[in-house]
């Protein structure tokens, strides 16, 4: 496949689920990066979280004839669609951070969410000696995000059997949120070990909240945004499980790249999670 | 010396809307200390006048001149200060604000940053108290009824001092006792050296109250009369351009089946104890002073309030009345006091709101037959006389007493046996008002039952069979209409004993 | 008369076609900026991307012309969108499936209307409170989970042709059309500009304002299933929190359509037109490739322009 | 007629009292609910939570009493409170930043107002167009990322305390006292209430419509970004995503009080009684630790009944 490449320059469509989010601007970003340095093009869409909105912004990537479509699905199943029309139109379709249901599939570059939920909840057990009370900070409800995590997370808690997950409240990976939620939950719960948040933005509202109250309690985020890190090297928090959304950008351009050039490539390449602590 | 006293002259003045020549040449000359009529039928381009000297509407031609000094007021604003005030026909109130807050609205005393409330309250009472009613400064607009809003309309143009005021069918909405304090006041008001210019369909009032009058007739100037120079059929004649016959008409009472009811009918707070029958074929006229419940006796029998003790009897029949609706199935129609509130809907076309309340039987397989809506509006705008160019006309784009006829024909579209109506010819001309005691009469003789309820006396006095005199939410007595007088049914509502 | 009241309707026609400006001139710098643009392919993606959104505007046109406001569209689309693919996935007949889950979306719209008529409450709050409901049953009955695995011929309904025409489209224009007539000539659609021109009067002329109130909502939540459904089936899943934030879309649709807020004027071709203009600029910001945060300003200003033009070219009174 | 306006005073002040129905009743359901809802500290947490929706809803309440409405206040919490941030991490002197900062809140209030009154178009779609310029412009000056890094004094502003008083809570109750002033005391804020009541008797009074129409937008931008700046101060972090959705929360606050969105009635005291019910609301759910789906539905439920009691309360006519 190479008519499309008639000025030489691979035309690479990225449908993103949303910026409202570090994480998605630094995978955008990194994407963006790697592209320019190999001469590509790129035409970035934001779906906002809607996923009827994905699909239609993905047809008006293929009305663009884009060489290689790379999405990041707002939804794995409503997304197989716009992965179908893909496919009709013969653009190979690499998905990024959470997979796709259906339709066909090039390559799917991701962290593995539920893993990542299940490393915060050993984390925790480990410290506070496998017996205690912890909280759980849920993401917007629906979103894969929230499931995942929480699904891991759970998993792994229900491993301890003196670890009881004493309050589980939405707030909908935002920091004010995180904050508001923490602050009240903290009225109710004399005692709590250890906080897990679904993301790193409301871990850091929890955070607030919980120096402002004067109690010590263990964080755990998730995403390792630059806040979280430093608060991580700063002690405010007990660790974030990072991932790597740079990285998962760069490597679905290089992915694209040998699509392009019909080299041969993993149909799942995971992008390695890792604990900062 | 005459020239020296002249205040303000409008010379040619042209305004046009779409459609309309609203104004084509009008003059008027205003002196101090005179009260000048402004005459003309509905429609003819009184009101409009009166906004192009404020400022509201932007002319398209002529002159204004006041003192001598040719000027140009882009707003009401600029006009209020050069010492014109003035009283809208339809009532230009904020009813969330309080009585003393509209009369000042925009010129509240101030006490550095903040209004001075007290001052406020005082100037307000200062202010009705030269009216001579009696209304709290704090109550709430809102909470008026229509009376006394148009009285605080009123005290609004008096408080802000002018040499001009203009008042647009201030008595419109008054009974006679309102009425004598207003022509009072004027009186006054023109002793100071205070003009006024005043308009009202009501002939009576020009030749008690008017020095002079202009007459206006399809937007053009007919000519200005002395009062003391003139009489009424040579301004009926100047006004509609021929002569018309003697004002009411005979109406032949034929009173046959009882059609209507009420026993003991009691809603908390606004009707006591009313009892009263109705037959075929007769006018049952309402009298009363303003607030005495007349509006809220018939609004009650119209389904709007739920009494709360005694019986309805429609043809015999008790009846339970919910809603407007279920009076309408029942052959009840009641023409609100209010025509703007409660009557139409300006943003509609005179044929939508013609056909509003019958428009379920002009359907043909569930759609609306536009020829069928046509030609019922048709008819009712030749028969009514409708001053309008056309039937796609916006409501709000005629004058008031043409938006009175709309909201007739609308009520005719029904067909009622039992018909209420309150103050039917508010605002309306010498020729209208004919018009609908003709109909009135018309209505009569085919047998329907009519409920008039009127402030003004003469209007209940020559055109009812019975009439009810009514005075704090109860009916006071009944009096024959051979036998009555104003003064025998004034007594009656006050509480007073003929014998 | 007859040929004044021709000439009115030519004036009523001209101001009909200026509330269109907005759309036109769009339509012509777009096809400059983008030579993707002005190719049937991509018109047929435009209007089917913009029948979701279409859909619910119909319905809200209804409300607003009475004066009040629907907030709770986006999630009563996700109720039905959701309860329809769960009951379908467990295997019910599929007709039967239609029924229900548009009969829900409907239920919800009545009980809008009930408590805005009979209650007398302000339909802003009620709506509000509806929205977070609906959301909420959402969650509570899909488990926060997407619901997927229909039908081969249930997906007829979102992804399917007729004549090569894709049927949400024609799905729309089939309401455009059903509306419309209702609207216009029916006595319902008179009373329900009768009501936002002067609810009292309207009372006072014999007419059950509150029927005709809890009727608009009905109608609306029934339109809002109705998208729901196609929804889920143009993506092939029923998504939980599907049409967050579309009641805002559906307004300014309705509201760049020339459709007063404060009630009694405006209509159905006015508001297909600006779900038209919504659509053809994120389609268009999208074929311009203009980044995702220059996108929301540049939307925000021609939203801001179009209606700005709309203004203009109404005469002021 | 002193006693007579002595009763009527006496009826209003019961009808106040009754919008704060739902308020009471809450707080008493929620009281026995949960042992540690009705402790001063908890209080105070909430008074503490609710000052920022307090503030945008203060703001709301002068744009709806004029019969608008203003969408874009969560837009503009968030612009302000990214400058302000980014300014600070710059290192630009305290007070210029704040200035700035609030300046320009207030500047797109003011522009929201200029369209709203000279351009005559509707608030809602104009504050909506603004909502998403707004949006558009913080995450392009913050690249979408989260601004940090605050001065210590800057912090004083959302976390500190005076006379153990949380400092929001006091600001909150400062602008509040001010707000009543203005709308009570003033001729700016009877005319605020007489152009809700009837634009045009106000404009025929001779008043100037345009300037008391801007000035309401101007007052809902700068509030809005004085709220933007403490929420920044309290998370200690500028988020460019900060804000989304407030502003129904504060119209529900501002309605929930008791005024009408009409225009003309209704005042600031009800809004703040809203903005509490709210915030107990969301406070009490999170105690009781509901789970999420069934806090919307809970959440929805409440407000409807609070609503539903309130207008309950009221005198029909
Ligand atoms: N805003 C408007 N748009 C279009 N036509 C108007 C408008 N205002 C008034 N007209 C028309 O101008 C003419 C004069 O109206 P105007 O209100 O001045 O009459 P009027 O003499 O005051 O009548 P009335 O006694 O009924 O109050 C009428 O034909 C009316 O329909
Ligand atoms: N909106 C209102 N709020 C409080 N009281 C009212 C209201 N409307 C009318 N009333 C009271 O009800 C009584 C009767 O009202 P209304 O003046 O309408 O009677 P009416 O005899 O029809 O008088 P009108 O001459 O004005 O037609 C009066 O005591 C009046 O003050
Ligand atoms: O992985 C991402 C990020 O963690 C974000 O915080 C929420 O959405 C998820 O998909
Ligand atoms: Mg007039
Ligand atoms: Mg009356």
């Amino acid at each position: 496949k190479d008519g499309a490449k008639d000025d030489g320059k691979l035309k690479i469509g990225f449908a993103v689920s949303t910026q409202n989010n570090p994480f998605f601007v630094d995978m955008k970003n990194g994407l963006e990066a790697k592209a320019e340095e190999l001469g590509f093009e790129v035409l970035t869409v934001d779906a906002q979280d809607d996923a009827a909105k994905q699909l239609s912004s993905i047809e008006d990537l293929i009305m663009k004839g884009i060489d290689v479509l790379v999405v990041n699905p707002v939804d794995g199943d409503a997304v197989v669609t716009a992965i179908e029309s893909a496919n009709n139109s013969n653009i190979p379709v690499i998905t990024v951070d959470r997979g796709a249901n259906g339709g066909e599939v090039t390559a799917h570059i991701a962290s593995d969410n539920v893993a990542g939920g299940v490393m915060a909840a050993d984390f925790i057990a480990e410290k506070i000696n496998k017996a205690g009370k912890v909280v759980e900070l849920e993401g917007i409800a629906g979103t894969s995000a929230a499931r995942d995590r929480g699904k891991g997370f759970n998993q792994g808690i229900d491993k301890y059997d003196s670890i009881e997950v004493v309050a589980s409240q939405p707030a909908d990976f935002n920091r004010a949120k995180g904050m508001t939620v923490m602050e009240n939950i903290l009225q109710s719960q004399r005692e709590i070990d250890a906080v897990f948040a679904h993301n790193d933005s409301m871990a850091l509202g929890a955070m607030e909240a919980i120096e402002g109250a004067g109690r010590d309690i263990i964080i755990v985020g998730f995403d390792a945004i630059d806040d979280a890190v430093q608060a991580v090297k700063d002690g405010k928090i007990a660790a974030t499980v990072a991932q790597q959304p740079s990285l998962i950008g760069e490597i679905a351009v290089e992915t694209a790249q040998k699509i392009a050039n019909e080299e041969v490539v993993e149909e799942f390449i995971k992008v390695p999670l890792k604990l900062v602590k | 010396m005459e020239e020296k006293n002249l205040i303000l002259e409008m010379k040619d003045i042209v305004k046009t809307f779409p459609g309309v020549r609203a104004l084509d040449g009008v003059n008027l000359k205003l002196y101090k200390g005179e009260v000048h009529a402004l005459l003309g039928e509905n429609g003819a381009g009184k009101s409009t006048l009166m906004k192009v000297m404020n400022g509201i509407y932007k002319r398209d031609g002529g002159e204004i001149y006041l003192n001598g000094k040719k000027v140009e007021f882009k707003n009401p604003k600029e006009a209020q200060e050069a010492g014109l005030a003035i009283i809208h026909q339809e009532l230009e109130l904020v009813p969330e604000l309080t009585v003393a807050e509209n009369i000042f609205l925009g010129r509240e005393p101030r006490k550095g940053f903040l209004v001075d409330f007290k001052e406020l309250i005082k100037r307000t009472q200062e202010v009705i108290d030269r009216l001579g009613v009696d209304i709290d400064p704090r109550s709430k607009v809102g909470d008026l009824n229509i009376g006394n809003q148009q009285m605080i309309e009123i005290a609004k143009a008096l408080s802000q001092n002018s040499n001009v005021i203009i008042m647009d069918e201030p008595t419109s909405s008054l009974t006679p006792t309102e009425i004598d304090i207003l022509a009072n006041l004027i009186d006054r008001l023109k002793k100071k050296g205070i003009a006024i210019v005043f308009i009202s369909h009501r002939m009576e009032e020009i030749f008690e109250i008017c020095d002079k009058v202009t007459v206006l007739r399809d937007g053009k100037y007919i000519g200005e009369v002395k009062v003391e120079d003139t009489n009424e059929d040579e301004l009926i004649n100047m006004m509609v351009g021929r002569k018309l016959e003697s004002r009411f008409p005979e109406i032949k009472h034929r009173p046959s089946d009882k059609i209507l009811e009420v026993k003991d009918l009691v809603v908390p707070g606004k009707v006591e104890n009313a009892s009263f029958e109705l037959y075929k074929g007769e006018v049952l006229g309402i009298a009363g002073l303003m607030g005495s419940g007349r509006t809220e006796l018939a609004k009650t029998i119209f389904g709007l309030f739920k009494p709360s003790e005694g019986e309805i009897y429609v043809k015999g029949e008790r009846v339970n009345i919910n809603s407007p609706k279920e009076a309408i199935d029942l052959g009840i129609y009641y023409l609100s006091e209010s025509r703007k509130d409660e009557g139409l809907v300006l943003g509609m076309s005179v044929e939508e709101n013609t056909s509003l309340s019958v428009l379920k039987n002009i359907t043909n397989l569930g759609l609306i037959d536009n020829q069928e809506e046509e030609k019922l509006a048709k008819k009712y705008v030749q028969g009514l006389k409708v001053k309008t160019p056309h039937i796609k006309q916006k409501v709000k784009n005629l004058s008031g007493g043409n938006q009175q006829k709309v909201v007739i024909s609308k009520l005719l579209s029904t067909k009622p046996d039992i018909i209420i109506l309150d103050e039917p010819t508010r605002g309306i001309d010498v020729g209208a008002k004919k018009e609908i005691y003709e109909l009135i009469s018309h209505l009569v003789d085919d047998g329907a039952a009519v409920i008039l309820i009127s402030s003004q006396l003469p209007e209940v006095l020559n055109l009812s069979n019975r009439i009810l005199a009514m005075g704090e939410n109860r009916i006071m007595g009944e009096i024959d209409a051979k036998d009555a007088t104003q003064e025998k049914v004034m007594k009656l509502a006050t509480g007073g004993d003929l014998n | 008369m007859t040929a004044k009241s021709k000439e009115s309707q030519i004036i009523k026609l001209a101001a009909k076609f200026k509330s269109a400006i907005g759309l036109i001139g769009l339509i012509i710098v777009m096809s400059f900026l983008s030579e993707y643009f002005l190719t049937v392919h991509n018109l047929m993606n435009i209007t089917r991307q913009v029948s979701i959104n279409a859909v619910l505007a119909i319905g809200m046109t209804f409300v607003i012309l009475t004066g009040g406001i629907d907030l709770s569209v986006g999630s009563v689309l996700a109720l039905s969108s959701v309860i329809t693919a769960g009951l379908m996935s467990s295997g019910m007949n599929i007709a039967l499936v239609l029924i229900i889950g548009i009969g829900v979306g409907t239920l919800l719209g009545l009980l809008n209307g009930l408590l805005v008529a009979k209650g007398r409450m302000q339909s802003f709050i009620v709506t509000l409170g509806m929205m977070t409901i609906a959301r909420g049953l959402t969650l509570i009955y899909s488990d926060g989970r997407p619901i997927s695995g229909f039908d081969k011929s249930f997906r007829f309904l979102g992804a399917g042709h007729v004549l090569g025409i894709p049927v949400p489209v024609i799905i729309m224009f089939a309401l455009l059309a059903v509306s419309y007539v209702i609207l216009k000539k029916t006595p319902f659609g008179r009373y329900v500009y009768a009501i936002g021109g002067n609810e009292k009067a309207t009372e006072l002329s014999g007419i059950n304002t509150d029927k005709i109130k809890i009727g608009v909502y009905a109608i609306s939540g029934f339109l809002a299933s109705i998208s729901g459904i196609i929804l889920a089936s143009r993506l092939n899943s029923a998504q939980p929190i599907a049409g967050t934030g579309y009641e805002l879309d559906a307004i300014a649709a309705v509201v760049l359509g020339g459709t007063s807020l404060a009630g009694g004027q405006g209509g159905i071709v006015g508001t297909i037109i600006g779900a038209l203009i919504i659509g053809i600029l994120n389609n268009g910001l999208n074929l311009l490739n203009v980044s995702s945060f220059y996108q929301l300003v540049a939307k925000g200003a021609v939203i801001l322009i179009a209606i700005f033009l709309d203004t203009r070219s109404q005469k002021r009174d």
